[in-house]
């Protein structure tokens, strides 16, 4: 089964690497662009079927490791 | 020698390459702006420094490499002047196009700053010249993403032409590809160009001038883009 | 608008502010004080920024010396290097943001400290780290390790800096509280330092740098606040770094600052904007007036509370010379920061702040600093221990098995897993680098150098605060004299527990004592620290902690001694009485699992004399290499020495009477052990006589194995992998 | 208007962090987890409300800066 999870920093927190790609974006002449903050992503594989288990698991990751929860915010989403 | 460094938000080890420039050639080398657009009149090597341009963020060297200045760069490579990107320099050297493939994360995923023994692969460019082919030098690594990648083709043509310059070896002098500090592919440290006046490399030439620092093997490299310009 | 709170007993609480506190706040406005001032009182009268356990007592160090420019007080000690140069430097914890969030925690600790040093006018030439971790079989400390120095490496490489020394150490006692003190050096004009202290009414207050967010609100509180079980919930306090934004505002501010354009200058650090503002204006016999509409904010909506609380790191405050505001704006302006005028001196001594066309607070400001609380708090000496006497130790094992044991144990294992992860090389003058006695940094194009360590032994400090306190500086001293440095000032850290205890305050008060007396006498005085309480979890706190950073001259670098031996056939000498004294040792601690016993005492005359006799040694060329004897004692200093080079050592008896153990691994103080060769050694024992100087042989280089009479042959490759492998084993990434 | 760019790396290419991730779940007694591959997510204000253009914004966005597709690939998401 294949899940993604998205890591993004609390939107209270600063977000230097969002901040310096809105100004490349500005020098390099790409227009309308309000905002960036960036993020990440993590594709992931599971063993098995058992959606709910899976989510499970999951959530278990990102408390653990992927995400850091004193300044990110995590979300999983299957894809598929 | 007239040497232009080039100076991005962010960069840090201008300092060590202009101090290098200067204890070798006795003249002091010109710092450029990374938001202006042309180069000083007459300017033989252009060098990008180390350092975390932009902080880094996105991909090294990524914005760094979009700068106003590099279209200069890229002029002055184009005339087959010659650039030395260290480090960061290399990363945007890559970025920009200038050289082929990329660097991406230490293979384990830390930063790194030790010395590493390097085998000069050839001694017909202009950065090596004062080498002997095959010798062994230390220079000092400092980097989180000097792991070069390329894909299999790229790496066949640059094997196969001849263009890498500096290799990762043991301390026996031997290449081995599954002990590389970085994690670079075919323990590539430093590559050139197809006219050869183009040099990216990951470790520190500039911080082995001096023998109160270590050891004097960065200073061939200085001495070599010399005499190539007096050659010219 | 959203309304504000009112003032409760238990918003007062929330702030940290004892009933008696507010009473005070009450008599010195004489009214209830708004919201935003709530805030502003909690912050300036909170322990981090007030100092008012410790400040009395910190009054008893010596602070000056003919060559300190600037004593504690600024952001940052100011020493004469001559010729008209000036170091700048000074160390500062991060210990409680470090242990919620040890990337961002650790790393904008680097970035403060540094702040502090460019705020004076000084380029940062270096950072030294000291960290103390809990057991490292305590399940989170692996964690902690990892993200501290991940934290500190990607803040001071990617600003520049090399960072190149420092201390690391475990002990269960940290397992709650980790500590993180950052030291930063820097390299001014002796003329051109800049200070807080406004000057001139009616003067523009400028705020550059990075925007306000919400960050950190009330982070200068929790720093010193006790940890309990809800730690975790007061995570969002920490703020993230940004060193890219930090090396861009130290070229702006260099750069502005040579332009003429600064009056005064302050960092925003702890309670950024109050704090910072507060300072300037008191030190300058000024009032400011705040005009919040025009801060430069990344967040909406922001409140005149949250505005004067935030911590959000990067940023400065400035006083601008008349008619320099544009200039000054130009070249922050080139360099990518924000730039605004947010208010303007004044002369009624009033710190004003408005928000929105509203007076959100209007306070002396003076009394804001001068009038925070002092206590005088109770306090209990340590009781003392009993001196230990070897021959009443049951030693089972042999000397080589409990040499191999010391070399792999986490405390003295090598910390190269943790150095090369800095960035120790750039700017191109680390002529010693991580791995000696002292880091040695060449002063522009030389000849001088400085010379930067950070020391002290907390099992010494919670055996006998007094002692340990005098030890700390001793060490710091004898490092930088071991590589040839003559110590010129201190700089400290004082990591303590509740000092709501009478037990934690005694040990304050008398290392302090102790670090004052060995100041005093070694002439090396302190002229800048930091201090972290609190430091305690489940009402457990740490083991007293003060660390000592100290900075050292070289008048010429091309004189440095090293500890690695150079040559075989070299006679080792050990210069300092050696007693063997067994007490709080490292021997006891790693080897038998016994902390007890008096520390060793520390006889500062014999310090100053003994590190002076090796100075001179070292001045006149007449010693090889050079290392200080401190935890683990003669042995292991040999061993260091031994494994630096690849060259061993057969080594002579101990003294008949003595027990070898004591003899090899005693922490008696005052110590070194140097080589001489062949042509000069006859000339150091001449010079050891007449100074009544003990010196004694210890052995003689060569081959690949240190040798004991008696005893297996070390093999000194095995020992090296041995004392190599331990971290990189530990933090999981095998042997690279 | 809010979109969402997501860059990883192309599937040729070796991920170290992923394989770090993959090996500190293990280690931290996650089961089930196959396999991790990290990429970048960039949350995107633009500008605007029509689509079309916003798509051709952060398509060049991406060609000039965001992606390096040398080995990376890139997706635009436009979310809600
Ligand atoms: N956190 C650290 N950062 C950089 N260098 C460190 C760190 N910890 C230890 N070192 C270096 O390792 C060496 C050994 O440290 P230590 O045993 O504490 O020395 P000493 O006993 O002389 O004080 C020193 O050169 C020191 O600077
Ligand atoms: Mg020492």
């Amino acid at each position: 089964m294949k899940a993604r999870v998205l890591v993004t920093l609390k939107s209270a927190v600063l977000d230097p690497q969002g901040k310096a790609i809105e100004g490349a974006l500005r020098s390099l002449g790409v227009p309308g662009i309000a905002s960036v903050r960036q993020g990440k992503v993590f594709d992931v594989e599971l063993d098995g079927t058992d959606k709910d288990k899976a989510e499970a698991t999951l959530k278990d990751a990102c408390e653990k490791l992927l995400a850091n929860t004193v300044i990110e915010t995590y979300r999983i989403e299957f894809v598929g | 020698m007239k040497a232009a460094v080039i100076l991005f938000p962010g960069s840090n080890r201008e300092g060590d390459v202009a101090h290098a420039i200067r204890q070798i050639t006795g003249v002091e080398p010109a710092v450029v702006w990374h938001a202006d657009t042309e180069l000083p009149a007459g300017t033989d090597l252009v060098v990008l420094p180390g350092g975390f341009s932009y902080g880094d963020y996105l991909r090294c060297g990524a914005i760094a490499a979009r700068a106003a200045i590099m279209d200069a760069v890229r002029a002055h490579a184009a005339r087959g002047g010659l650039v030395l990107g260290v480090c960061n320099g290399f990363q945007i050297l890559c970025e920009s196009g200038l050289l082929p493939g990329v660097l991406v994360r230490n293979a384990r995923l830390r930063f790194i700053c030790r010395e590493a023994l390097l085998k000069v692969e050839r001694n017909d460019t202009p950065f090596t010249s004062r080498y002997a082919r095959g010798a062994v030098v230390r220079f000092p690594v400092a980097h989180g993403e000097g792991n070069y990648a390329a894909d299999a083709d790229t790496l066949k043509r640059l094997e196969g032409e001849g263009r890498v310059v500096f290799r990762y070896v043991m301390p026996d002098g031997r290449r081995d590809d599954t002990q590389v500090l970085n994690g670079a592919a075919n323990s590539i440290a430093g590559i050139v160009s197809e006219k050869l006046n183009v040099l990216g490399l990951m470790p520190h030439p500039e911080n082995q001038v001096d023998p109160l620092l270590g050891s004097t093997d960065g200073r061939a490299l200085f001495e070599s883009m010399v005499d190539a310009l007096e050659r010219v | 608008m959203i309304s504000e709170p009112k003032i409760t007993p238990e918003l007062i609480a929330e702030h940290g502010l004892k009933p008696d506190e507010y009473e005070r706040i009450l008599t010195l406005i004489g009214r209830e004080p708004s919201f935003t001032e709530l805030g502003i009182f909690s912050a300036m009268w909170n322990e981090h920024c007030s100092y008012k356990s410790s400040r009395l007592h910190l009054k008893g160090l010596p602070t000056k010396a003919l060559w300190v420019i600037q004593g504690p007080g600024e952001n940052a000690g100011v020493i004469d290097i001559g010729d008209g140069e000036a170091a700048v430097f000074k160390m500062e914890s991060h210990n409680h943001p470090s242990y919620i969030e040890p990337y961002q925690g650790a790393g904008t600790g680097v970035g403060g400290i540094l702040r502090d040093v460019f705020t004076m006018g000084a380029r940062p030439i270096a950072a030294l780290n000291a960290l103390r971790f809990g057991d490292p079989a305590h399940p989170r400390t692996r964690h902690l390790v990892a993200g501290v120095v991940a934290g500190i490496g990607g803040y001071g490489n990617s600003f520049g800096v090399p960072t190149v020394g420092g201390q690391v150490g475990f002990h269960t006692r940290y397992d709650g509280n980790c500590l993180v003190n950052a030291m930063a050096v820097g390299l001014a004009d002796a003329d051109k330092i800049f200070y807080a202290a406004a000057t001139g009414v009616g003067l523009p207050v400028v705020y550059l740098g990075s925007k306000t967010g919400r960050d950190g609100i009330h982070g200068a509180t929790m720093a010193s606040a006790e940890f309990g079980e809800g730690a975790e919930e007061k995570r969002p306090t920490v703020q993230v770094g940004d060193p890219f934004a930090e090396k861009l505002l130290l070229e702006a501010c260099l750069e502005i600052m040579g332009a003429g354009c600064v009056v005064a200058i302050q960092d925003m650090g702890a309670a950024g904007l109050t704090c910072s503002a507060v300072e300037m204006g008191a030190k300058g016999d000024l009032g400011i007036e705040l005009d919040l509409d025009a801060v430069p904010c990344r967040e909406e909506g922001m409140s005149a509370y949250e505005m004067m609380l935030s911590e959000s790191q990067e940023r400065m405050l400035m006083v601008i010379a008349p008619g320099k505001e544009e200039q000054a704006e130009a070249i922050f302006r080139k360099w990518g920061l924000d730039f605004a005028i947010v208010g303007h001196t004044t002369d009624d001594l009033r710190f004003v702040v408005k928000h929105k066309g509203e007076v959100k607070a209007d306070l002396p400001i003076k009394e804001l600093g001068d009038q925070a609380p002092l206590y005088d708090r109770p306090w209990v000496e340590t009781p003392k221990q009993q001196r230990i006497d070897p021959a009443s130790l049951e030693i089972t094992g042999t000397l080589p098995g409990a040499l191999e044991r010391l070399m792999g144990s986490p405390n003295f294992a090598s910390k190269r897993w943790i150095w090369e992860q800095y960035d120790h090389l750039i700017l191109n003058n680390t002529v010693q680098r991580p791995g000696g006695d002292a880091a040695v940094i060449r002063v522009a194009d030389g000849p001088k150098a400085l010379a930067l360590t950070c020391d002290v032994t907390p099992r010494y400090c919670e055996a006998d605060p007094f002692e340990g306190g005098k030890q700390a500086v001793a060490e710091a001293w004898r490092n930088i004299t071991a590589v040839g440095g003559k110590p010129l000032a201190l700089t400290d850290n004082l990591n303590f527990g509740n000092p709501e205890k009478p037990e934690i305050m005694g040990q304050l008060v008398c290392c302090l004592r102790g670090i004052g007396e060995a100041a005093r006498t070694l002439d090396f005085p302190v002229v800048s620290g930091n201090v972290s309480l609190y430091n305690e979890t489940h009402g457990r706190g740490i083991l007293p902690t003060p660390t000592i950073g100290g900075v050292g001259l070289l008048p010429d670098v091309e004189k440095m001694a090293t500890l690695a031996f150079k040559a075989n056939g070299e006679t080792i000498l050990a210069v300092g009485e050696t007693s063997g004294w067994l007490g709080q040792s490292a021997f006891l601690a790693e080897v038998f699992d016994r902390e007890d016993g008096a520390p060793p005492p520390v006889d500062l005359e014999l310090e100053k004399r003994n590190g002076d006799f090796v100075r001179a040694l070292i001045e006149d060329g007449l010693v090889t290499a050079v290392h200080d004897v401190s935890d683990g004692g003669l042995l292991v200093a040999v061993a260091e020495m031994a494994m630096a080079a690849g060259i061993g050592a057969t080594l002579v008896s101990p003294p008949a009477e003595m027990s070898p153990f004591a003899y090899w691994f005693g922490e008696d103080q005052a110590r070194y052990v140097l080589t001489v060769n062949g042509g000069s050694k006859g000339a150091v024992i001449k010079r050891a006589e007449a100074a009544g100087i003990a010196l004694s042989k210890l052995g003689t280089t060569g081959g690949d194995k240190i040798a004991l009479p008696g005893e297996r042959a070390i093999v000194l490759e095995a020992l090296r992998e041995r004392n190599e492998a331990w971290l990189p084993i530990y933090m999981g990434a095998g042997m690279m």
